[in-house]
């Protein structure tokens, strides 16, 4: 099976629904568990909520396109928007410990992948790239 | 996400189902901030109807925690499903949330 | 909400349970009915299967890009391929009143649409529009 | 899709469950074409649990059937939730098939 989808969907959040459906199917796909997926559904999510918010700035009529794909014993997740760039430097989650709210995403982000990385090379936008090793 | 509201005892009863979101979730902090305003106590939470919640839900739950907590009013959550339980003990919310069983729990708790 | 959405999927009969998925989430997400939800799913499904046996004779390393879109009181659905182009003339469902297995599809998909037209000025490859009225 | 296998009274039984579909169909068809070939009659298919049906699981039964017929098998269905039944129709097969509300029903039929 040819293994990789594409999604481009509006950078609204009524949209999100949406990704975590294509993101869950991609998984039942390819044989995840039900423990994998749910973990890959909260991380896609969370990557394109903060696509919307910082990238667009809640500006709901950009792009956000997402693809999936199994390379090898990785599964990949593209997440692609021509919105205001990130600085990697400034991404950061905050202490567990200090309950407030905020700074839960990236932490949900990196519990489903293993790599967290933009593509530095760019020139417009960002491409942000995920990676779960799968065994 | 649909949220319904019950009475329980002398408890209100917010009764949630479906996915919360980043779509959902204003809708949910609305309610919940009302419920603050009007300080509405006990307030239990059934999650037993939830299939899904990110960060912008239990964001909003910790931002509903903190109104509660300016009167000294208590929120209780009951009936949490072990997926959205496992998002609560990841964040450390566990610890911070008080979770029982169900309401009959909540109230003697 | 900026209303359009594209998802590009491999020729495999296993994704089609995923265009059935967004077509679902689509649709709810303009708060369609569950019968029309229904109803589109089929004919999308339908539509996606003729191009994995009619486009891509089974082969399936080829590409699908399905579009969904909110035009005005129209739901629009774009089925893009490149494989062997369609003789809209030899596209025929049968007589329903004979029963045999096979030549339901059509019927299915101009039961969920008003419009099925092949965009003849293509290149290459095939371009189906669907149009369903809403109101 | 799943297929489970039963027996019930004189009647073989497959459980259906999940989506029929141009990939899930496939696997159907070699099931209802080796119990034709072992001429299984009759035989009951319970419908409680399809989700969906596209026209390559129609056709698939419309092969079953007339395979059923080549024996004079009988192949009755049950519990076709409404969705289903409304393809049925729409194809003019509940004109077609044997369909029953249960399995007692079917086997009174
Ligand atoms: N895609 C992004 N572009 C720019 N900044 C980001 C992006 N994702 C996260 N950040 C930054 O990292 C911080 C932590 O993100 P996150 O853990 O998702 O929590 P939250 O969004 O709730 O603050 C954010 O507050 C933001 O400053
Ligand atoms: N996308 C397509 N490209 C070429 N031919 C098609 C396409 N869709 C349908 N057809 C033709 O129309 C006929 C009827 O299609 P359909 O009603 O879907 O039934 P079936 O595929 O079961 O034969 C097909 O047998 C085929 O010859």
């Amino acid at each position: 099976m040819k293994d990789s989808v594409t999604i481009t969907i509006p950078s609204h959040p009524g949209y999100l629904s949406m990704v975590r459906d294509v993101t869950a199917r991609f998984g039942e796909i390819h044989n995840l568990s039900e423990a994998v997926i749910a973990d890959l559904k909260l991380g896609v999510d969370e990557a394109c909520s903060n696509v919307i918010k910082y990238a667009y700035r809640g500006a709901t009529e950009g792009e956000i396109v997402i693809t999936l794909r199994i390379m090898g014993k990785d599964l990949e997740v593209i997440i692609e928007d021509e919105g205001v760039r990130a600085d990697p430097a400034c991404i950061e989650g905050r202490n567990l410990d200090d309950v407030r709210p905020g700074g839960l995403g990236l932490h949900l982000i990196k519990r489903a992948f293993h790599v967290y990385e933009f593509d530095e090379g760019r020139r417009s936008g960002n491409r942000l790239r995920l990676v779960r090793h799968l065994r | 996400m649909t949220i319904e509201m019950d009475k329980y005892r002398d408890a209100t009863v917010m009764r949630l189902s479906g996915e919360i979101d980043m779509y959902s979730s204003p809708g949910l902090r609305k309610e919940l901030l009302s419920l603050v305003a009007e300080r509405v106590s006990p307030l239990i939470v059934d999650f037993r109807g939830v299939s899904y919640i990110d960060s912008s839900g239990i964001a909003t739950f910790v931002e509903g925690l903190k109104g509660m907590r300016s009167f000294g009013g208590r929120l209780k959550f009951v009936a949490v499903p072990e997926g959205i339980m496992e998002i609560f003990t990841f964040s450390k919310l566990d610890r911070v949330f008080e979770i029982y069983g169900s309401a009959d729990e909540a109230l003697s708790g």
